[in-house]
């Protein structure tokens, strides 16, 4: 198993962790956290690609849209918490609304 | 870009822009309103009858524009569009100065009369589509255009009826839809054409024939074939005047004569004889004459009664297409326009009993004709007119079915007539004689301001003009200008009959 | 068109036109004094036309499809008479209909069914004759309800409905005889119907559509009910001329003169016979004379009828049959409508002086309806004879006695009708104008005959022979035994038959479902109708409509639905592209 | 014009984002020009297009893959002149919804022109990496915007947006490092001609499809849509109706047929097709079951959406157009239908059908909006939707899959249903109708303007589809 492939099987497995986290976590900030944390998986994917063909200098793009990706996440990190917070200040929950009930009831 | 070319443009614009123009007018407006509107009208007359003369003597206005990649927009006059379009045009006059009177002191006249307009506009479009792909975009712009009129009142029955006649318009524009789309599909292009453009369309005859019964259930809706039907009884919560145009000229009629475009311009009377469709078609109607009789007996409101004579009346044109001959098509095409005469007359009447005197019942119209007299003979000559007696139009109309039919042996057709023919006056003979007949049970309820006539003046004037027609129509129907000598025109020059089958 | 040729039209289409024009006129308020005036004389163009236009000229006008006007021998006798009766009957009606004046609307209707009467008569085409024969049925209802009385409206009714039946059949057999003959013109009509392989169905249609005209049975209930509603003057024109018309259309419509099945003429002549002795038997038990004219109608046309049935047994002596037929029918119509216009004269007699001259004229009436001796019945009778000796088979010897007999029975009903008149009497101011019309019908079929082609004395011979002597005497002889030892032998209790006889039984027929439903068992459509929408449906509509969506839209929504659904979304689109 | 103009569509609402959000007092004006001049450049840029064909340009002159590539065909000019148009309208729309609440309006102005920028960005770019920044771009400054008024509807329906928008967003760009990973490119047309397939790109595919699919509100993946689209202020609610579902359905229309038409199976289509007929059912139905105005519009929309997927399923040159005509029309007239709801209900003070009752007396130019809006998304002449719908079904029955056809005639008339239910309450004339707020100037005739243009696509629709075929992917229509 080559580095690179080693790489990107680490950020699959940190994607579907993350993935689960999103599903079965109701509390905003998990979910919240569980997206970010996937994003970083991607990322990961990403860079194993950088260096495809052994022996050559690492490829920059995948630096570059790794960096990006980092920004424009970090945004929407702190976005979606703002929003949580002001979901909390607004609800007093930290649930989204149809999490609060236990689904049987709901069904 | 020449005169044939703007011709079938600028009589859909004649009443498209004054429509416009008018949703934007108060209601206080009046004299420009009328003004406008009827100035529109006559302009659009005198272009339709010099359209009409142009076309006697052989001239071409067609109209073509792209709309889509390969599908075309297309306006043409021919002499079948034309006969309709007379009609239309000419009702629409009519119509016009009857509602002035009719809706003297109503709220929203400006939203009246601009839907108004437009409905004659889609009127005007469909006569003069050239295809079937313009035809139907007429077609539901009239579905749309007609819905703000029968809901005019805002109660909430109107409101309900006005559903109930969207969901049944709309239905049946949805299914004829799915069949104009599929003979595109298999033609290319659907022009009407003399002798019909799908003739030369080989083999499909399963898809061919399925698309027709698609049509034919899209235009039945309209047409009112049972039992499709439902919503025209209904749609009688609509003003006098909107339920004589719906009933006489615009909605129904587009129905019928899209009937008669597609059998014998879209499919030619050969290729549906041959897919063997008209069989059915022609028992539909039948049932629908009979059906439509038949519960028109039991109705006390009078414009149920006629609603239900609508529907009885409207499929002798389908009857009539149904059957193949030059005679009993004759007959067919020229109850377009005969029975748009006489019904438009029954309903101005219709209106002006109740406008007058609060009359809508015919439990209610015990001696009527004391109080309005004239009004009450142009109605006896609707009702003799719709009976089929001669000297009537109607008669020429039911003549000419039963000629036909009994010509090519149809005679199961010639009974329905005569059934029919009895159930009419089963239900317009005890009219007449209750309003000339009996006497008055109370003194009338006087809704309208004294005036000159028994009535207002713009409400009558229509009303007997219409009834004249209605007689001369049948009376000189031998003249060069009668509808029966027009319709043989289109029936010899378009339909390619032999009009040697019609007796001279 | 030429100037010739316009008068002519004039001339052929005033007998139609004037009536209309003078109907357009009484409508409008400045011309009526005038049209008012001129009404009684409505008739008299078309009298002017049927004595001096000739026979053979047809002339077209562009009304409807083309309608043809002229006249034949035979038309040219309906429209003598008919316009004759017309205009007698219109002076009558001038000075009968009360003191203030006729009244506009039986004018009205008046005239619009004189204008169909006599505008059938001259047309030449099948549409115009069908375009006539209807105006004049419907506009005779305005003179059957005019009295406006109940009964009027009963009578009018079920005239109206015989009306519209006989339209029912009548608009399919004119299209059909159109159609087989290829053309509209009367002449070509006959011909072409005895060859037409429809003939059958177009035999029906035709005998069935003027025979509600011309009541023959079972469509005869009409009568009896509306000759008593009318007011003399119309009664008059109804039994008179209206009624021929049917009679009329039988003659220009049915095979006549061609070889037909003899199947049609047995029918005819069959029902003609049932028609002749129905109306004698059920005629002997009414009360009210118009009644009983009217039952005298119906036997007569029976008569008529069975004239027509000989005629096409053997229509090799058509032209026999034709004459007698005509013959009859001018005599009938003259005869009873004189007994009409004579009730009302008598009905208005107030001094015995002018009531037994009255009656007397009745009398004479009533004498040549019976077949006297020196009347035009007995004119008519003769020439039915004839006609019957024509007949093949066993057919002559049987007519021929039941033609005695049936005179026999004409009689007797005459002699009803006067028992029935004696009684009776209206106070009413009686004009001048109402004896001269009358006096001039009575005038007319007792001296007609000497007017008839051929010679005068030997006309009046014939109708001195036995056989026209003998039915009458043995009739009025019966008669006066009932009269004088009826109520002595407890025959005054004759049964009674409702005027309308069969229309008894048929309302209750027609008005069975009503009072079904009226006690309560409703027809089982309404009770499909009826039945009230089932709270369960809707119960489980609204789940199906709302709930249901409602809670599967919801539950869309909770995140492990939601991301299975994407990670399905995601491995499903992975493995469909795998999988090809 | 020279190349570089085609930026203008993308700097200058970027520009004005700036401006605006330091320059509170001008922010309408700027808006305003914004959008005259974004739809002068989209104008100048589609008659480019049609008169030379497809156009690229490289920003600053750096070349591909750290450039960035800016790329316009027919498909590209048609969205983006939908963009400017529609977007101008809910500029003019905003400036009289917003007049009375200052504090909201500071904020939404900048946001809204960040929205439009990233749109526009989502419509040019040439390069898979591009589009993902200008996806979550747009993801953000949706949810921003939706949840401008603070409102607890809004912030939850917000909040559950924001996450499915991420999810969303971060699954496409794990197709795109896959991608990457395979093709060592990120340029459109680059992968598109290099395409095989292999688990990798097949995976990719699967990943993209599925993240478009949720943030386009795909059936049964729609759960987020009503509640968001409901409960946002009305200028947005159209917006995000409008426009923000067309731009990552934008994207899957791009990568389907102009990245991986190699690796794509029919049967794929047929998924897609599948999941976009149960769209106009499922919606249809839920629509017509609420009661709410706003949130029937909303199930409107998903209904709708199902129409742009029956696309994939069809896959000829019509039923491509028809099915980006379908989301021209569209966005025409949810936007008019939103913007005509949106006055409604601020005057009214909800939006509850019953409340409604009588509001044609009083607005009769937002009813007139509504049910013009309302004949486009029935699909009846002359409108926008009967093209789009004439073409679908011609496709569908060209290639004989009249099931299809069934749908979308019958998602018509149950789009007459849940639109005239709505109607009904509008036109039922009450005597107590309450005014709480009179609407602001213009906003009325703005939400008719659109309604009238989306009905007069449908005669219009000729050179539009000419202008739609240049660089068609499946050829073009017009023979």
């Amino acid at each position: 198993m080559t580095s690179v492939t080693l790489y990107a099987l680490s950020g699959m497995v940190v994607v579907a962790v993350c993935v689960y986290g999103l599903v079965s976590y109701p509390h905003l900030i998990r979910k919240i956290l569980a997206i970010n944390v996937m994003g970083s998986g991607i990322f990961l994917v990403f860079l194993s690609f950088s260096r495809r063909v052994p022996g050559e200098n690492p490829d920059p793009v995948p630096h570059a849209m790794v960096l990006t990706g980092i920004v424009v996440a970090v945004c929407a990190t702190a976005f979606a918490l703002a929003l949580a917070r002001r979901v909390h200040e607004v609800t007093r929950s930290s649930y989204l609304p149809e999490e609060q009930d236990p689904p049987e009831e709901a069904g | 870009m020449t005169l044939s070319f703007w011709m079938p443009v600028l009589v859909i614009l004649t009443s498209l822009v004054p429509s416009l123009v008018i949703f934007f007018m108060t209601d206080a407006q009046l004299r420009a309103r009328r003004a406008l509107y009827l100035g529109a009208e006559i302009v659009k007359l005198i272009l339709v009858l010099f359209m009409l003369v142009g076309i006697y003597y052989g001239a071409f206005y067609e109209t073509r524009v792209a709309l889509l990649p390969g599908v075309e927009f297309l306006l043409r006059a021919n002499a079948l569009g034309m006969f309709f379009l007379t009609l239309t045009a000419g009702l629409w006059l009519l119509t016009t100065i009857y509602s002035i009177g009719y809706l003297e002191s109503s709220p929203n006249r400006s939203r009246f009369f601009g839907f108004f307009g437009l409905c004659v506009t889609a009127t005007a479009g469909i006569a003069l589509s050239g295809n079937l792909l313009t035809f139907f975009l007429f077609y539901e712009m009239l579905s749309l255009v007609t819905y703000p009129l029968v809901i005019h009142s805002q109660t909430g029955k109107a409101l309900r009826v006005g559903r109930t006649y969207l969901f049944y318009t709309l239905g049946g524009g949805t299914v004829m839809l799915a069949g104009v789309v599929w003979l595109y599909g298999l033609a290319g292009s659907v022009e009407f054409t003399e002798g019909g453009s799908l003739a030369g369309v080989e083999g499909a005859r399963i898809p061919l024939t399925i698309a027709f019964v698609l049509l034919m259930v899209g235009l039945g809706v309209k047409s009112a074939l049972v039992p499709l039907h439902g919503w025209l009884p209904q749609a009688m919560v609509a003003p006098a005047p909107v339920s004589a145009l719906l009933h006489a000229v615009a909605v129904v009629k587009a129905g019928a004569f899209g009937i008669v475009r597609v059998v014998y311009e879209v499919y030619g009377i050969e290729l549906s004889q041959a897919l063997g469709v008209l069989g059915p078609l022609g028992a539909l109607a039948g049932v629908t004459i009979i059906y439509g009789s038949v519960k028109a007996l039991s109705q006390d409101d009078l414009k149920l009664r006629l609603a239900y004579s609508t529907v009885s009346q409207l499929s002798y044109i389908t009857l009539g297409v149904a059957i193949v001959g030059s005679a009993s098509t004759v007959g067919g095409v020229v109850h377009l326009v005969h029975q748009g005469i006489m019904k438009i007359t029954l309903f101005f009447c219709a209106g002006v009993l109740a406008e007058t005197i609060g009359v809508k019942k015919i439990s209610e119209m015990n001696g009527v004709a004391r109080r309005l007299p004239w009004t009450m003979i142009a109605f006896a000559v609707g009702a003799v007119g719709m009976i089929g007696l001669p000297p009537t139009a109607g008669f020429i109309s039911k003549w000419y079915l039963g000629f036909g039919a009994a010509q090519g042996g149809a005679y199961w057709a010639v009974a329905v007539l005569a059934a029919s023919a009895v159930l009419n006056a089963a239900y317009f003979l005890p009219i007449i004689y209750v309003s000339w007949f009996r006497k008055p049970d109370a003194p009338f309820e006087e809704k309208l301001p004294k005036g000159r006539f028994e009535t207002n003046g713009m409400m009558l004037a229509p009303l007997l003009i219409t009834a004249a027609l209605a007689l001369l129509a049948g009376l000189l129907a031998t003249l060069d200008v009668s509808p029966l000598q027009w319709t043989e025109l289109i029936v010899g020059r378009e339909f390619s009959y032999n009009l040697d089958e019609i007796l001279p | 068109m030429n100037f010739g040729d316009f008068f002519s039209a004039i001339l052929w289409t005033s007998p139609a036109a004037v009536p209309l024009l003078l109907i357009i006129m009484l409508a409008l308020k400045p011309s009526r004094p005038l049209a008012e005036a001129l009404a009684p004389l409505a008739a008299a163009p078309a009298f002017l036309v049927a004595v001096f236009a000739g026979v053979g000229t047809v002339i077209e006008v562009p009304l409807l499809l083309g309608t043809r006007f002229g006249l034949t021998e035979t038309t040219q006798v309906f429209l003598l008479f008919s316009a004759g009766l017309w205009l007698l009957a219109g002076l009558y009606a001038r000075f009968y209909m009360g003191d203030g004046g006729p009244s506009v609307r039986f004018f009205g209707f008046f005239l619009a069914t004189m204008c169909g009467n006599l505008g059938l008569i001259l047309t030449r085409d099948v549409v115009g004759f069908y375009l006539f024969f209807i105006l004049m049925s419907f506009a005779s209802y305005g003179l059957v309800v005019h009295g406006g009385s109940r009964q009027a409206f009963r009578a009018g009714r079920v005239y109206l409905i015989l009306v519209v039946a006989g339209e029912a059949f009548l608009l399919p057999g004119m299209i059909l005889v159109s159609v087989v003959a290829g053309s509209y013109q009367l002449e070509e009509v006959p011909a072409a119907v005895a060859e037409s392989p429809l003939r059958g169905l177009i035999f029906f249609l035709i005998f069935a559509g003027f025979g509600t005209k011309v009541s023959v049975l079972p469509l005869h209930f009409s009568l009896p009910l509306i000759y008593p509603a009318a007011p003399p003057p119309g009664a008059a024109v109804l039994s008179g001329p209206v009624i021929k018309a049917g009679l009329l259309g039988w003659l220009l419509f049915l095979p006549t003169g061609e070889a037909g099945p003899l199947f049609w003429g047995t029918l005819i002549a069959v029902a003609g016979l049932a028609a002749a002795f129905y109306g004698v038997f059920i005629g002997l038990t009414q009360e009210n004379p118009k009644a009983v004219l009217a039952y005298s109608s119906i036997s007569q046309m029976g008569w008529m009828t069975v004239g027509l049935g000989v005629g096409l047994l053997a229509p090799e002596a058509w032209p026999l049959a034709l004459a007698a037929i005509t013959v009859y029918a001018a005599h009938h119509a003259l005869a009873k409508s004189s007994l009409f216009l004579g009730l009302g004269v008598t009905e208005r007699s107030n001094s015995p002086r002018t009531r037994r001259l009255a009656l007397a004229g009745l009398l004479v009436g009533a004498l040549a309806i019976a077949g006297a001796p020196l009347t035009s019945g007995a004119v008519a009778k003769y020439s039915l004879k004839e006609t019957i000796a024509t007949a093949p088979g066993s057919w002559p010897g049987v007519l021929d006695a039941l033609l005695q007999v049936g005179a026999v029975g004409t009689t007797l009903l005459m002699a009803r009708f006067l028992f029935a008149v004696l009684p009776r009497t209206e106070p009413g101011k009686l004009f001048a104008g109402l004896w001269l019309p009358w006096a001039a019908q009575l005038g007319l079929i007792t001296f007609g005959i000497l007017a008839l082609p051929g010679n005068p004395l030997q006309t009046a011979g014939v109708t001195l022979s036995f056989s026209t002597i003998w039915p009458v005497t043995l009739g009025v002889l019966l008669a006066a035994a009932f009269w004088i030892l009826g109520p002595r032998m407890g025959l005054e209790a004759t049964p009674r038959v409702p005027p309308g006889d069969i229309l008894v039984p048929l309302t209750w027929l027609m008005g069975l479902s009503g009072r079904l439903r009226e006690a309560g068992i409703p027809s089982p459509a309404a009770r499909l109708a009826d039945r009230p929408t089932n709270p369960r449906y809707a119960h489980y509509s609204e789940k199906l409509r709302v709930v249901y969506p409602t809670w599967l839209e919801s539950s869309l929504r909770y995140w492990v639905v939601a991301s299975l659904v994407f990670l399905a979304l995601v491995l499903t689109l992975t493995f469909v592209n795998l999988s090809v | 014009m020279t190349g570089s103009a085609i930026v203008v569509p993308i700097m200058l609402p970027l520009l004005a984002a700036t401006l605006t959000f330091f320059f509170r007092r001008g922010a309408i004006t700027m808006s305003l020009l914004t959008a005259a001049g974004t739809i002068a450049a989209v104008v100048v840029l589609s008659l480019e297009v049609m008169d030379q064909g497809p156009l690229s340009y490289t920003i600053g002159g750096w070349d591909a893959p750290l450039g960035i590539e800016l790329y316009a065909d027919g498909l590209a000019a048609v969205m983006l002149l939908m963009s400017a148009f529609v977007g101008t309208a809910i500029t003019v729309y905003a400036a009289g919804y917003f007049s009375g609440k200052p504090a909201v309006a500071r904020h939404f102005w900048p946001l809204w022109m960040f929205a439009w920028s990233s749109l526009n960005v989502i419509f040019l770019s040439a390069d898979i990496f591009n589009l993902y920044v200008g996806l979550e771009l747009m993801g953000i400054s949706a949810v921003a915007l939706l949840t401008l008024e603070g409102e607890r509807d809004a912030l939850t329906a917000g909040m559950r947006y924001l996450l499915v928008s991420l999810l969303g967003s971060l699954a496409y760009l794990l197709g795109v490092a896959l991608l990457y990973g395979t093709f060592g490119v990120l340029a459109v047309q680059e992968i598109g001609e290099q395409m095989f397939p292999s688990p990798a790109t097949w995976t990719a595919l699967a990943l993209v499809t599925a993240g478009m699919a949720l943030k386009t509100a795909l059936f049964p993946l729609h759960f987020w849509l009503p509640p968001a689209h409901s409960s946002a202020p009305s200028p947005v609610s159209a917006l995000l109706s409008a426009l923000v579902v067309k731009g990552s359905f934008y994207l899957l229309l791009r990568l389907w047929f102009d990245v991986f038409p190699e690796a794509v199976t029919p049967a794929a289509g047929q998924l897609l097709g599948i999941l976009g007929a149960a769209a106009i059912v499922w919606g249809s139905i839920l629509a017509l079951v609420q009661r709410r105005l706003k949130l029937l519009v909303a199930y409107s929309t998903v209904a709708q959406i199902g129409y742009l997927f029956i696309l994939f399923a069809l896959l000829t040159p019509e039923a491509w157009s028809g099915g980006v005509y379908h989301a021209l029309s569209h966005a025409f007239a949810k936007a008019a239908m939103f913007m005509a709801a949106g006055t409604l209900m601020h005057a009214l003070g909800n939006d509850d059908l019953d409340t409604l009752d009588g509001s044609s007396e009083r607005f009769p130019l937002s009813v007139y909006a509504f049910g013009l809006a309302g004949i486009t998304l029935m699909g009846l002449p002359f409108s926008g939707g009967f093209t789009a719908k004439w073409l679908l079904l011609s496709a569908a029955l060209e290639t004989g899959q009249w099931w299809y056809v069934t749908v979308v005639l019958f998602g018509g008339l149950l789009a007459a249903g849940y639109l005239l239910r709505a109607l009904a309450h509008l036109l039922t004339p009450t005597p107590t109708v309450k005014v709480q707020h009179e609407p602001a100037r213009g906003t009325e005739a703005t939400a008719l303007i659109l309604a009238c243009v989306a009905l007069l696509l449908g005669l219009v629709s000729a050179p539009i589809l000419e202008l739609l075929q240049v660089g068609a992917p499946l050829g073009s229509m017009i023979p």
